[in-house]
This record gives C-alpha cells, sequence and structure tokens, in this order.
C-alpha cells in the first residue's frame, strides 16, 4: 500500500508514522508536504500525524486545517478513500469540518502523557475492522487539547461513529479513567461513512515490543488489510 | 538614527566593567576610546557568563580527552563517538534566573537555548532531560514556581518534539531566593556530518535567519546608563525572553535541511547569551578571520532599534551560519521553504577585526581574537568556617523515632524522594518512537537510535546531584554525584562514556564560593578520570545568591553511555513474585550525614558525607553491566536518597503491578535506622530468577563485589527485617507526596 | 480601524480554565468573583474602506479562523 | 456587576500567536489584518458594595492572577 502522511509546519510525529509504516509494516509511505494541493498519484490511504502544526496557535489544528492540501484531502475522502488522523491530526480533521465534533482543553489543564486503556467499537472501519469489537487497547496519550465535546454525542454513538473509548483494562468505561473530560470517554470518531478516522492516543508509538507495547500495529495491519482488499 | 552616547570609566562600571577591565579594554584599542556599541561587545564578551573568567583556571584541570571524544569542551556542544559512523551530541545549560522572574518563560527558554547549541552542530535532538531546584514546598513562591517551570519545559519540549525522559526535582531552603532550571539536549548525528561555529572562506557571506531581533533580553543595568543619553529610553526597558517553540521546530528542520545539502553551509552558530555579539565574535575567532556586518540588514521587530541593542538582543530562535560564496539564492529558497525570515548580513573578512556598520558608519571596529580570549582570573579561596562543626555533628547520637515504619512512609512521601509522576507526565516522554525506558522507569533513561543499517541500539543518558553531599564536602560531593550518575546507567545496562556538566554556584567574589567550586572540580576531575567518563561539555553559573545568601554548591552531572543491545536494558521494579532479591556493594559505614532521613526527621543538613571508593564503584559498575548484558537481571535499583529503605519500596510499587518483597536487612553490626536510611555509595538493589541465583553470585565474586540475598519477591507486603508495610500504604506515600506539596 | 474580537466557548460548554480561576481568586480571599469565563480577545488593525466593509470582514475573519463555531461564540467592537 | 478583562501581552514583547494568526489570516484572504495580538478575556460577575469597591477589587485580582504582569498589561471595564 502507498500512505501520503501529511507535513505541516510544526507537525513532529511525521517521522514516527513514517518509520511504523515503513521499517516495521515495510509497507510505502512518503511525505506530503502542505504547501502541495494534490496528493502523490496512486495514493492509497492519507494519514495526518500528530505534533503541533503551527504551534497549536489560536487552536490546535485550526491553522493547519486551512492548508492547500487539505482540499486534495477533502476531495480524497469525499471518494470513500481511508483517512486517518492521530492527536494533532484528530484536532485537524476537526477543524476541517471531515469530522464532527472539537477537542477542547483538557479538564485538568495540563498536558497529559501516558498510557491509557481505549475500547474498540462502533461501525468497522479500514482502521479497526482487523480488530474486534470490544478489544481493548494500551495505548500513549500525549496532548493538552484532547477533550472530545460536539453537539450530540450519544447519536453519534447510536450512528456507531464512536470508535475508540476510555476504558480500564477489563474495559469499563468510568469517569475516573476518563484522561480529558471528553464525553461519553470518547477517544476516537469517524464520519458517517466511517473511511474518516481519527484519535487522540497514538498507535504509532504502540508498535513495537521493545517500547513496550505493540497493541497500536493493529491500526495499521488493519488498513493494510483494506487497502490490499479494496485494490 | 544612531544615537550613541559618550563612553567614560563611570558608564563602564554601569556596564560591570571594573577600573582593570576598562584598562584593558583602552588597551586592546589601542589607547582609543571605545564607542558606546563597542562597550557593549567588551561588556557582554566579558561577562562572566560569556568569559568563565573565574572559572576557566579550574576547568582546565577537568579530563576532556579519550577514546570516544571528538569535539570536546570549547564547541557549541560535546560530541562524542557511538560507533557505526554515528555521534552523540550533548550539553547541559542553565537558565536559573530568567526562570525565577518568569517561570514559565524562563524555563521554556531555557530548553530552547540548549536544543539549539546541539542541532547548530548539524545534529537531530532526540532526547531532553531537566534537573530543577526549588525552595521548600512551603515557600508561598514554590508552587508557583513550581507550576510554571515545568509547564514551560513541557510547553516547549513538547512542541518541537523532542522527548523529557529523564531528569531530577529537590526542594531544600538554599533555593528559595534562586531557583536552578538546568537543561540537557542530547542529538544524533553523523560522524562525517559535523558542522562548527567557524566564519571560514574570506569573502562567504554571513545569513542570519530565524526569528526577527527585538529588545529581549538586553542587559538591565546598561540601560540604565544609556537611558540618560536617551529621548527614547522608555521603549528600551528589557523585556522579558518569550519562547517560541513553533519557530523553533521550524529552525530545526531548516537548520538541518542546509546542512543535508553538501558544502552548503561554511559555519554555523545559534545566538545565545549575548546574541550576535558572541556568536559574531566567536565564529571570526574560531576561524582566525574578521567579520564585517552591517546592521541595517538585520531583519527587526520593532522600530528604532540602535546598533548597541541590535548586538546585546537575546531574541531567542535565530542563527547566524556562512555560506559558500555563490550559494545564497539555494540558502534562501530553503528557508523560504520553512516560512523563516533569513538576511544575509555581512561577509568574512581577513582582518581579523569585528567591524559594524550602522547607518552606512562605522559603529564598531574591534579584535575578534582578543575579545573571545577574553579575561582570566584566579579568585581568592577560602574554606568556610561552619564546615568542620557541621561535620561533628553524629546523626544517630540524635533521638531515634520508635516507629521505623512510619518513618519509612515520611521519607517516601518527601517531595525528594516521592514519585515525579506529576512532573514527568505534562513532558511528552514518547515523541520520536524511541523511549525504551522513560522516566520513572528505571534509574536512567535508555533510548532507541537506529543505526544507518536500521538495526537498533541504546544510548542511557541521567542527571544527578546530592547537593546536600557537596554542600558537607563539595569535593567528595562531585566525586559522588558523578559516580550515581554512572551506578545509575549502570543498573540499566548501559555502560557510561562521558559527562557534560552544569556548575551552579554562588558569587564567584566571595573567597568561600571559590573555594567550593575549586574542590568540586578536583572531585569532578578525579571521579571522571576514575570511571574513564571525560567531560565533554558543560556550564558554569555563578551568582546564584539573593541578599548575601549563596545556594548549595550544585555541580549538576550529566552522563551519557552506551547499550548495544536495547533489548537488555533493565527497570528499576520488580517483576514478578518468587524472584531473588540481593543487594550489591557493601555499607562500610553508617552514612546518615547530609541523608534524608536526617532531614526529615531532624530538619538538619549536617554531618560527614559518605566516602566513596572510586574502585569500589567500578566494580559495581563494571558488575552490573556485565549481569545486564547476559541476561541475568530481572530488575536493578540504585540505593541513594532513603537508602535500603526507599529503594526496596520503590522497586515494589514503580511497576505496573505492585509487587511486595520479604527481605532481611544486611548483616553487620550497624544500628537499624543506620542498615534501613543510610546513603552509603556504591551500591543497589537488584532481582533475578532463583535459577540464575548461582551464576550471579559467581559474578559477583569475580567482579569483587559483595553480595548478599536479602529474600524473595511475592506478596502484598514489603517486609524489611521488623519494619513491615503494604504495597497499599507505601504506593499512597510515595505517589501521592508530590502533588500534595503542591496543592 | 481597530478591531477587538472576542472569543468566548459556547454556554453549554463546559470551561475548566474559568472554574480554575474562580477557585484560585476564592483561595487568594477574593470570593466577590462568580461565573468566571475565561476567553480568547484578539486585537488587529483592520484596512477597510468603511466601517461597514470591516465589520464583513472580521465577521468572516470569525467565522472562518478567529472562533471555532462548533463550541466558540465571538463578538467584535470596531473603532477609529 | 459584571467585569470584562482584557490581557494583552506587553509592548515589545513577541507574541508568537498574533504572528502566526497574522500570516495565516493573510494567506486566507484577509490581507487587510495587521499587528495581530492574541490576549486573554475574562469575564465575571463581582459582588461588590459600589463600582469604585468592584474596582479596586478586580484590579486587585488583575495584579494577584488575572495577569502575569511581568509580561502583560491588564485592562477591564464595569457594568451593572
Ligand atoms: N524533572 C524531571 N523531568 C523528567 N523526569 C524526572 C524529573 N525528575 C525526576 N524524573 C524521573 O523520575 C524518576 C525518579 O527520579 P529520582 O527520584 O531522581 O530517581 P533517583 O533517586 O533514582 O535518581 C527518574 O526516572 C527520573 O528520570
Ligand atoms: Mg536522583
Amino acid at each position: 500500500m502507498r500512505v501520503g502522511i501529511l507535513r505541516f509546519p510544526g507537525s513532529n510525529c511525521d517521522d514516527d508514522t513514517l518509520h511504523v509504516l515503513t521499517r516495521v509494516l515495510k509497507e510505502e509511505a512518503a511525505f506530503v508536504w502542505h504547501k502541495e494541493s494534490a496528493l502523490p498519484k496512486g495514493t492509497d490511504a492519507v494519514v495526518v500525524p500528530g505534533g503541533f502544526s503551527y504551534g497549536d496557535y489560536l487552536r490546535s489544528g485550526a491553522i493547519a486545517a486551512h492548508s492547500p492540501i487539505m482540499d486534495a484531502v477533502r476531495t480524497f475522502a469525499a471518494q470513500g478513500k481511508p483517512v486517518l488522523g492521530i492527536c494533532n491530526g484528530f484536532q485537524i480533521l476537526c477543524e476541517s469540518g471531515l469530522l464532527p465534533g472539537a477537542l477542547a482543553r483538557n479538564v485538568s489543564l495540563k498536558f497529559e502523557c501516558r498510557h491509557v486503556n481505549v475500547r474498540v467499537e462502533g461501525k468497522p472501519t479500514p482502521f479497526t475492522a482487523a480488530i474486534p469489537t470490544g478489544q481493548v487497547l494500551r495505548l500513549p496519550i500525549a496532548h493538552g487539547d484532547g477533550r472530545y465535546v460536539c453537539e450530540d454525542a450519544e447519536a453519534l454513538g447510536r450512528r456507531g461513529q464512536v470508535v475508540f473509548r476510555y476504558c480500564d483494562a477489563g474495559g469499563g468505561i468510568t469517569d475516573g479513567v476518563n484522561p480529558n473530560g471528553s464525553q461519553m470517554n470518547i477517544a476516537g470518531v469517524c464520519n458517517e461513512a466511517g473511511n474518516v478516522m481519527a484519535l487522540m492516543p497514538h498507535p504509532e508509538r504502540a508498535s513495537e515490543a521493545v517500547l513496550g507495547e505493540d497493541g497500536g500495529l493493529q491500526v495499521f495491519e488493519s488498513l493494510r488489510m483494506h487497502v490490499r482488499r479494496s485494490s | 538614527m544612531n544615537i550613541e552616547p559618550e563612553v567614560t570609566r563611570e558608564v563602564g562600571k554601569a556596564h560591570g566593567l571594573s577600573d582593570s577591565e576598562y584598562e584593558e579594554m583602552l588597551r586592546i584599542l589601542d589607547g582609543r576610546t571605545p564607542t558606546f556599541t563597542e562597550l557593549g561587545l567588551f561588556m557582554s564578551a566579558w561577562s562572566e557568563h560569556c568569559s568563565y573568567k573565574s572559572s576557566r583556571i579550574h576547568l582546565r584541570n577537568l579530563p576532556t580527552t579519550g577514546p570516544v571524544v571528538v569535539h570536546g569542551p570549547g564547541e557549541n556542544a560535546g560530541v562524542i563517538d557511538i560507533g557505526d559512523g554515528q555521534v552523540a551530541v550533548f550539553k547541559m545549560e542553565s537558565h536559573n534566573h530568567p526562570s525565577f522572574v518568569e517561570p514559565y518563560q524562563g524555563a521554556a527558554t531555557g530548553v530552547g537555548g540548549i536544543l539549539r547549541d546541539v542541532f547548530t552542530m548539524g545534529a537531530r535532538p532526540v532526547a531532553n532531560l531537566n534537573a530543577l531546584r526549588f525552595g521548600p514546598p512551603s515557600h508561598p513562591k514554590t508552587a508557583y514556581l513550581v507550576s510554571g517551570v515545568v509547564a514551560g519545559i513541557g510547553g516547549y519540549g513538547n512542541s518541537v518534539g523532542v522527548p523529557t525522559v529523564g531528569g531530577d526535582v529537590y526542594f531544600d531552603e538554599c533555593y528559595a531566593g534562586n531557583i536552578l532550571v538546568n537543561a540537557f539536549t542530547l542529538g544524533i548525528a553523523n560522524k562525517d556530518g559535523i558542522f562548527l561555529g567557524q566564519a571560514a572562506g574570506v569573502g562567504n557571506n554571513l545569513l542570519y535567519f530565524g526569528a526577527k531581533t527585538g529588545r529581549d533580553g538586553i542587559h538591565g543595568a546598561s540601560l540604565l546608563a544609556s537611558a540618560e543619553f536617551d529621548a527614547t529610553s522608555d521603549e528600551k526597558r528589557p523585556t522579558v525572553q518569550v519562547g517560541d517553540p513553533f519557530t523553533e521546530k521550524l529552525l530545526l528542520e531548516a537548520t538541518l535541511e542546509l546542512m543535508s545539502v553538501k558544502g552548503l553551509l561554511v559555519g554555523i552558530q545559534d545566538m545565545g547569551a549575548a546574541g550576535l555579539t558572541s556568536s559574531s565574535i566567536e565564529m571570526a575567532a574560531r576561524a582566525g578571520n574578521g567579520v564585517e556586518l552591517d546592521l541595517d540588514r538585520v531583519p527587526r521587530r520593532e522600530p528604532g532599534m540602535t546598533a548597541y541593542e541590535i548586538m546585546l538582543s537575546e531574541s531567542q530562535e535565530r542563527m547566524l551560519a556562512v555560506v559558500e560564496k555563490g550559494r545564497e539564492a539555494e540558502a534562501l529558497a530553503i528557508l523560504e521553504k520553512w516560512d523563516l525570515d533569513a538576511a544575509f548580513i555581512g561577509t568574512v573578512t581577513t582582518t581579523g577585526r569585528v567591524v559594524l556598520k550602522a547607518d552606512g558608519k562605522v559603529v564598531a571596529d574591534v579584535p575578534a581574537a582578543q575579545l573571545a580570549e577574553g579575561l582570566k582570573y584566579d579568585r581568592p579561596r577560602k574554606k568556610p568556617e561552619d564546615r568542620e562543626k557541621l561535620a561533628g555533628v553524629d546523626p544517630l547520637a540524635l533521638p531515634v523515632p520508635g516507629d521505623l515504619g512510619a518513618t519509612v512512609l515520611r521519607i517516601l512521601a518527601s517531595p525528594n524522594v516521592a514519585s515525579k509522576e506529576w512532573v514527568y507526565r505534562q513532558y511528552d516522554h514518547m515523541v520520536r518512537v524511541g523511549t525504551v525506558l522513560g522516566p520513572g522507569a528505571a534509574d536512567a533513561a535508555v533510548i532507541r537510535v537506529l543505526r544507518p543499517d536500521g538495526r537498533p541500539k541504546g544510548l542511557g543518558l541521567v542527571v544527578d546531584c546530592n547537593s546536600r553531599f557537596c554542600f558537607l564536602d563539595p569535593y567528595e560531593g562531585a566525586r559522588l554525584a558523578v559516580a550515581e550518575c554512572a551506578r545509575n546507567l549502570a543498573c540499566t545496562g548501559v555502560r557510561p562514556l562521558a559527562v557534560t556538566d552544569c556548575l551552579n554556584f554562588a558569587s564567584p567574589e566571595r573567597p568561600e564560593t571559590m573555594w567550593e567550586f575549586a574542590e568540586s572540580i578536583r572531585g569532578l576531575a578525579e571521579a571522571c578520570r576514575a570511571l574513564g567518563t571525560p567531560v565533554v561539555s558543560g556550564n558554569v553559573s555563578f551568582y546564584n545568591e539573593t541578599e548575601g545568601k549563596g545556594i548549595y554548591p550544585t555541580p549538576m552531572i550529566g552522563m551519557v553511555g552506551l547499550l548495544e543491545d536495547p533489548t537488555k536494558a533493565v527497570g528499576q521494579a520488580f517483576r514478578g513474585p518468587g524472584d531473588v532479591v540481593a543487594l550489591l556493594g557493601a555499607q562500610p559505614a553508617a552514612d546518615l550525614g547530609g541523608s534524608e532521613y536526617l532531614k526529615v526527621v531532624h530538619g538538619q543538613v549536617a554531618g560527614r558525607a559518605p566516602k566513596l571508593d572510586l574502585d569500589a564503584a567500578k566494580r559495581l559498575v563494571e558488575l552490573l553491566i556485565g549481569l545486564a548484558d547476559r541476561r541475568l537481571l530481572r530488575s536493578a535499583h540504585d540505593l541513594s536518597e532513603g537508602g535500603l529503605a526507599v529503594a526496596a519500596a520503590e522497586c515494589a510499587i514503580s511497576g505496573a503491578a505492585a509487587i511486595g518483597a520479604e527481605l532481611k536487612l544486611p548483616s553487620g553490626d550497624l544500628p537499624e535506622a543506620a542498615k534501613l536510611f543510610g546513603e552509603s555509595p556504591s551500591r543497589a538493589l537488584v532481582s533475578f530468577a532463583p535459577e540464575q541465583q548461582q551464576e550471579v553470585i559467581e559474578a559477583a565474586k569475580q567482579a569483587g563485589v559483595p553480595l548478599q540475598v536479602l529474600g524473595k519477591t511475592g506478596g502484598g507486603k514489603l517486609k524489611l527485617g521488623d519494619v513491615e508495610l503494604t504495597v497499599e500504604a507505601l504506593s499512597e506515600a510515595w505517589k501521592t507526596g508530590f502533588a500534595r506539596v503542591l496543592a | 480601524m481597530t478591531a477587538k474580537v472576542f472569543v468566548t466557548l459556547k454556554k453549554g460548554v463546559l470551561d475548566p480554565q474559568g472554574k480554575a480561576v474562580e477557585r484560585s481568586l476564592a483561595k487568594l480571599g477574593f470570593p466577590e468573583a462568580g461565573d468566571v469565563r475565561v476567553g480568547r480577545f484578539i486585537e488587529m488593525a483592520v484596512n477597510a474602506s468603511s466601517k461597514e466593509d470591516a465589520r464583513k470582514k472580521v465577521d468572516a475573519m470569525c467565522k472562518k479562523l478567529l472562533a471555532n463555531t462548533v463550541i466558540e461564540d465571538y463578538r467584535f467592537e470596531l473603532s477609529e
């Protein structure tokens, strides 16, 4: 598969995503500069990586959402092609209207970097199809603006658009394990079609045993499966 | 508009130049009275911070060479060989005073500065550490300072995308009026891709790039002096430097991209302390050339800035590079791509002089080499009186608490010992997918670095300094700090390679301070020689005092080492029930002098610092590295503050799941309190599988390190001789101790 | 012309910053402060042919960038 | 009484945020926006016996907590 990894000024998980896709998963991946107006020919999937695009100034993801490349991503998404947002990528996709809701300041008012448990649910997406519903993944978070807020979270859930929720080791959803005050412990959502999905935790940081966790790799393996099937 | 006030001896004084320094300046200028801008150059170049005038004659006693050293002190950062054609570039810097004035921005710009020191040499920063010292938690300003400093370090490092993988935090009365914020950065480069800060190649053009220049952080005293000469002085109040991590990130990527183009850059240096002044003077001097700058071409943020202000501005996120003649457009194109301001502001000359022009007029013309050479003082030294008296205090002569279990909990909850998670949770310690052992996981951080062929190797890094020991005995204290760093690395399986330091002291004009400084250097040099870890970079921070009260001597040590196979890294927490727990190393004395026990229980910093046996220290380091390499260890944790009791408790509760243990106290006729809380160096608590007990014991015998099996892991309790505590009680004390002081 | 833009979280949306400020104020001996809300304040020079023209432009800036209308409200004032 | 507090960076102090917003506005087709400065806006209810009393209290709150006077200036308005 050929993955395009967007690169904005201030992106800083772009190298990490490239590392996991090319070195761990042994797939093709390349950066796409924010000033470009088109994605490379033959792009199978797009990843909007984490970081601090434009320093998170004004609002996380707000300025990057208006980059030239985002119009190309909109068209790409409209064709039902897979688009994954991670952390700042989630914020950018919300700000650009490709995903519902917004990410507000953590209730703790602090940057939170640690491991959390998230439960996979909702409709199957290109990034979770290979992960059994209800499975718990242990993934790192590292964000200051991760509190998911949207008009009607319940409705989102009913439509199967809630894909990851913060939970305890056993999969239980409690306030105690909600690291940022997100509505309904929401950690990741997708659009109605399911081809655009984003989450605050970092699967790319949990994809190698030497770093302690490798459950996150399933997200990328799932994507590979999806791309192979649909091509 | 360049109002150049006239320079007199008095103006010189206001700029911090003594009479003799003023004379020296006139001599260098062949008797000519300097222009106001020139005075600014001398003042900056001869400041303690830039010239090391009080410390140089001592620093030269440090070992700075060795098989791994590629570039020692003198460059922007130290460079060591880590094999495979790769080098590690690292340095530690203080940002104490700015952080006390404005904790968030002071700490943030401290991180920004040390990052630039590393990537200006061609290395990509891959890990940060930070060492912090604050006044007592009870002090009204402490909570505000801690919150601000930690948020600032995170706010900057997280945004640039460099993981903060470790550090060190202490609280003590001596830092109440003068906190310490020491930031460490480590970067990786190819051995043939190192860049130096030199203005080589006569005729080459000097490229300024990064942020615009504003009136940030211009020396306060000098401004007062200039004020009376200048109507617009109101707008010239020194302004606090504000960090812009976003611009830093662009600067980092743009700099590395410029460097990746063969032969484009001839030399480069970041604009740190004294901004354009030190970068231009140092670059010219290093190459034995001169430079001529047209200050009208410097990108400015504010109108009406004088030559003096432009040269002394400490605006952040700026670089000065020498571009190969004829390739200017190539360089500008790359900076355009990264949306950075850039301008060619001068050229390299043969004259050996730094010549500055503003409004077409020459406003400064000084010899680079002589300014860079700076001054050298041998200041008087005198041993402080109180130390003998303090040494006379015998901690065991003081009443010992009846309930030692409760004492264990009190010490675990002391913010110096308690878990620092409240701090490092605010730092991104996982970005760059290289963190093998992060904060809280071990005595040192271990990161993965990819070799050119993609295979992994490990680097270990740690900072430490027990300033109570340094206060009681600066010579022993410095030796102990180096030894603890080496021990911390060895506990994770890492072989120590080299050292950077950040020497925080009070006023060098006080003989007592200079005695402490000289003693520390003596200890530092001796330990680094014995352990084979040369000092490749460092920083001296004097005048850490308020109202004549100085801080404890605090020679912060940063140490870096190598672990060929990162999958062999060893953590500090017990891994499961049924493992054998053993103590490596001997406790020759009670060693409660300057201990956490003495401070927590009796509120005193007194007694004698532990005596370090460097051979024993080296033997333990070798043993630990060997055991880890043979994968014999399940866990290893060094004994430091709080002694055996704290080490055992941390092994039990710092893992994902708490695991108790049933341990006896080491044999010997020391009192129970000494066995529990004594801080004798060169000891570590390790655990291993029962079936490997014989191998481990044999290895220890071979290495000549005493080993005592204390017991087995397992159960919900930690038993230490007669002391028995549930892991819940231990966790409660240790995990909430830090946050509680900030409430 | 100069524009002052005020961006605040929509009523229903939790404002932890406001809550924190309120708590600290109380601790510092200002119990008289209540319903504290913290927002963004953006000041800029707008070069426009008329006040009406400026209003149109600033409103467009708010909708497009300065405020996220999913969770934020905005208000602005214009002055010579 | 309600108080509106405006906190802005002191003149001369670098405002990275304002700089980034200004660049972005220009790219978005709003070149007419200049000197963009981003600050904080704090709204609160103050219970006070008189306007004068409120002014005293709010000013103290600003000095103590709401503004970081090392790098920030503050201004406030009171209304019934
Ligand atoms: N300022 C800090 N930043 C990041 N990590 C820190 C900081 N202070 C302490 N830590 C981490 O917390 C853990 C415990 O630190 P410390 O109590 O100094 O351990 P030790 O006593 O073994 O030196 C270490 O992993 C250290 O890296
Ligand atoms: Mg320590």
